[in-house]
């Protein structure tokens, strides 16, 4: 495979096409957006939190497929989880797509869906449009509850 | 194919025969010949100019000062006093707005500037608008994304106190009609101030005759080194006009309480001069001199014709801008479903650099409907291979992302006239 | 006598062995390390940083950002996002007079500075005074031309809202007690602003744990190319500040009625940036380090004991400034009977070059009851050839004007402690 | 002669050592001072002119000894003279400092004291220094007679 092949791989590419949790969430008690001004991406991140866990999230985006499909499959991984679950989850993931790490066959596993990032490793200057979606995830996390109802 | 010849002309360019650099818009290569003049420079004349008595120190302030008479010249400026030296457009156009804007603008007064500016040549007008209570004017385009004169005539009135527009925009490759756009500022007796950014690397200017107050320009988008630019002012205007930064060389007399100020062009240059770039801007001028900035449009022309023909066949690319003959060495364009940054990823897998973003025109952005673009511009060291390797990588992203048929959110209203 | 093995790596000395350049306080020479650094960046990374998502551009985006480490490395600063690169010092503080000042200072205020700041430290702050309705305070020095902190203390009160100085005097080469200077205005609050031209070339800085809110330096003077220079400040101060100037790269958005600004450090460098010489300045401090600030300090003060010394047996001769041990390496002195000027192109005729004049001074120099000094300044590239063929050629002017008794309206008086 | 001696003969060091027409003049009707700011020199010239003529001169300088040399010999010269002639005589002077032409000997008797220049033009930063006080003569003829008095 190409590092293009990998990169786009059909996984990200149907994330791309079909994203899951698309749109707003009308119960959402979290919520932050990002933006990357010198491309002109934008996440907006909306999350239903209760006892510390993610009850449901979604988001809206515009931006190139690495990003929305990075979004995608990120609000499918994080449903159930609490804010260090979502740490832990995202060190795992950034560590992925920066190539620090070649994760093991099991941990691949458990990265699910996620794993198909792997490629972004050989396209440093994509890395963040994986990680942006995360760190709006994070801020969302991290927000005042109050503030964003 | 065979390359361009000229691209031996410039060491990154020679060193990588297979790059194909399509991002002149936002900087150029450097030849060779500028290079050495500033190496030379350091080498055998550095010194800070004015201010020593010495042998070497007279030297650079020789080199400073024909520095100047030779961009200035290039520009169509016979008065080279009236010429500052500054950072790049950027530096020009706050300058601008900051002396002459924070002096002259009153409560009810009026900004107008066009929907194709770039950043540099819009927020400062914006925010200085905000400072001192004027209205801020954005004047709409015409469906081909050129400025729409007739709009621009009912928008001009006579509390507009300045007109600032860009000779040739960045993000589409547009060129203003300057002349038509100055006659109708000048009839309301507004200061007429030009980006020129992408108007001095490709279009001779002629500033004596150029019907304009200011013109503002980037070194580093002509071939000349980053971080040297300057400022084409009226001295009329110059002169009344109070200081933009405060230090040496631009001092007269410095009492407890009060200063003066220095003579042109010393007056809006504070500090230590960049003479070694100074110096490489000059000799790129010489070499843009040497190629002849007719030609160089003229070649630029024939690359963006060709490249926008066969763009245009290629199912779902969507061009901006007027047609190639109004435009200068960009080409601007969208390809259905498939985002401008990620088109810039597979390009760049062929070594094709492009442009994907906002190209610092936000307000234009918003108004083509759009999140981002796509953008190929071209210089007098491209040619048709870049031309070839453009197309053919569009069409492999195409195949990469085969299948990813438009989805809602990505899809971009194509408006191009072309 | 042999010369300084260091002349070696300045192609410039290198390759005129008999020139004695003594106006390193004005500008430095650069070595062949900086020279190829910009060249190498020219020839192999060249391209717009952050703006491009291609490969290239991303190679200038990393080479930009690892200056901005470097340099804040080398001045001991631990968040390179609070070093924002300038043109030089001028600049530098011209952001901060304007910036801080507009936002900040109101009628009632007052603004410190003392009679040994260069105009660059002087004139901005004097006009954000006026602009502002605030009252400029000028500090005097004691009789052997150090800041007097008496005095300080009795001028700095609560209205005091800034307190400006510099590390070293370029006129003299006095180095301030930086921290004692800092303790008067912390202790009611003022910004503390230092003017850092004269300090990063000769002393560590440690700006971490410095008592300072702002920081300036140039390039050019730290073996650095000209063009660039930089501003470390304290995040919380920066990121509540204004910007500076708008354009490309400082923006978030930009809606027609309001803009909002990116992140420390881009919110102040609007405009492509000058990456070519911010390589230059990384390599420079490399080259410092290399050598070791310590040792530059100990050679220079070395030089500056001997010229003292033997500038002093000289009959006529005057000194400025406290004894060396508390100066860097300047040596400002007169000559009774031959005005500075003169005496510059004497010694010109034989390759010393020194500065003869007011050093952007002029507060200083009415203070001193002069109209211009000589100065010589000393950096690592110098050598007892260069003290002795100095001397010499005040002794050759001195015999030039043999005769020429003292006039009346030649007379310097020498107050100089030395 | 070394170029320096050339530059510093006795003449000009005799006029900076003893300038002539030094000081103020109280029956002035016209004046100008000229600064260079970056080596701090000055110079003032009071003039009393007449009928177009230049009744009487003096100056007073802080600056080097070219500049003051240079002012010294200049009153000298100009006493008598129509602002035409003054005009005529600083175009002689300023091509014999700027070297651009070498005087016959005839001329160079005509220009008497201001002959000892010549030097100058070996140094050309010191031209503005010699030059200088001719810009200011000319400067206080061109002055308003009522603004100056
Ligand atoms: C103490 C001091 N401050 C400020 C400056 C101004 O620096 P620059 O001219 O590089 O902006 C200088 C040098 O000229 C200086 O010596
Ligand atoms: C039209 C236009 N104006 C202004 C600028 C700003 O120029 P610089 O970044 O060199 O200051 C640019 C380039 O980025 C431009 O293309």
């Amino acid at each position: 495979m190409s590092d293009l092949q990998e990169l786009y791989q059909s996984i990200i590419l149907d994330h791309n096409r079909r994203p899951k949790n698309y749109g707003s969430l009308d119960e959402a008690n979290r919520s932050a957006e990002g933006r990357n001004p010198s491309c002109g991406d934008e996440v907006r991140v909306e999350l239903r939190v209760a006892d510390d866990r993610i009850e449901d999230v979604r988001f809206t985006s515009a931006g190139c497929a690495v990003s929305r499909a990075a979004a995608s499959i990120m609000t499918q991984s994080v449903k159930g989880k609490s804010r260090a679950d979502v740490d832990k989850l995202f060190e795992q993931f950034h560590s992925l797509v920066t190539g620090k790490v070649r994760p093991s066959e099991q941990e691949a596993r458990a990265l699910g869906e996620l794993a198909a990032f792997a490629g972004v490793a050989r396209f440093p200057i994509r890395v963040k449009c994986a990680s942006m979606p995360w760190h709006v995830l994070q801020a969302a996390l991290r927000s005042d509850a109050a503030a964003s109802e | 194919m065979t390359r361009n010849p000229r691209r031996a002309d410039f060491p990154l360019l020679a060193a990588n025969p297979d790059l194909h650099y399509l991002d002149s818009a936002a900087t150029s290569q450097k030849p060779r010949v500028v290079l050495d003049a500033m190496r030379e420079y350091y080498e055998r004349d550095n010194a800070n100019p004015h201010r020593g008595a010495y042998a070497l120190s007279a030297r650079a302030t020789d080199r400073y000062h024909a520095a100047r008479g030779r961009v200035a010249q290039f520009l169509g400026a016979s008065d080279a006093d009236c010429l500052v030296f500054t950072r790049g457009t950027t530096e020009s156009l706050n300058l601008v707005a900051s002396a002459w804007g924070h002096a002259n603008l009153r409560e009810g007064d009026e900004i107008v500037v066009t929907a194709l500016e770039h950043h540099a040549n819009f927020v400062p007008w914006q925010q200085v608008a905000i400072a001192r209570g004027a209205r801020f004017v954005v004047c709409p385009l015409t469906s081909d994304h050129r400025v729409d004169l007739d709009a621009l005539r009912t928008l001009v009135n006579p509390r507009t106190k300045v007109l600032a527009f860009n000779h040739v925009s960045n993000a589409l490759g547009t060129v203003n009609p300057v002349d038509r756009i100055a006659a109708i500022g000048r009839a309301v007796g507004a200061l007429i101030v030009c980006d020129g950014a992408q108007g001095a690397p490709h279009l001779r200017v002629a500033f004596d005759t150029l019907d304009v107050d200011f013109y503002a320009f980037s070194g580093h988008k002509m071939c000349g080194p980053m971080g040297i630019g300057g400022l084409l002012g009226r001295r009329a205007i110059l002169e009344a006009m109070p200081p933009y930064q405060f230090g040496g060389d631009m001092i007269e007399f410095v009492r407890d309480e009060e200063s003066t100020w220095a003579t042109l062009p010393h007056k809006f240059e504070a500090g230590t001069p960049n003479v070694g770039d100074a110096v490489g801007l000059a000799a790129a001028c010489d070499y843009l001199d040497s190629v002849g900035l007719d030609s160089v449009l003229e070649h630029e022309r024939a690359l963006v014709r060709l490249a926008t023909e066969k763009l245009r066949a290629i199912d779902g690319v969507c061009i901006y801008g007027p047609k190639p003959s109004e435009r200068s060495g960009v080409v601007s364009f969208s390809v259905a479903g498939i985002h401008p940054h990620d088109l810039s990823t597979v390009l760049d897998q062929d070594g094709v650099c492009i442009r994907a973003g906002q190209h610092c025109a936000q307000p234009l952005m918003r108004r083509l409907g759009v999140s981002a673009t796509a953008r190929a511009s071209f210089y007098l060291y491209n040619d048709e291979a870049d031309v070839d390797a453009l197309v053919r990588g569009v069409e492999r992203a195409k195949e990469v992302f085969a299948g990813s048929e438009l989805n809602e959110n990505e899809l971009v209203p194509c408006r191009g006239a072309r």
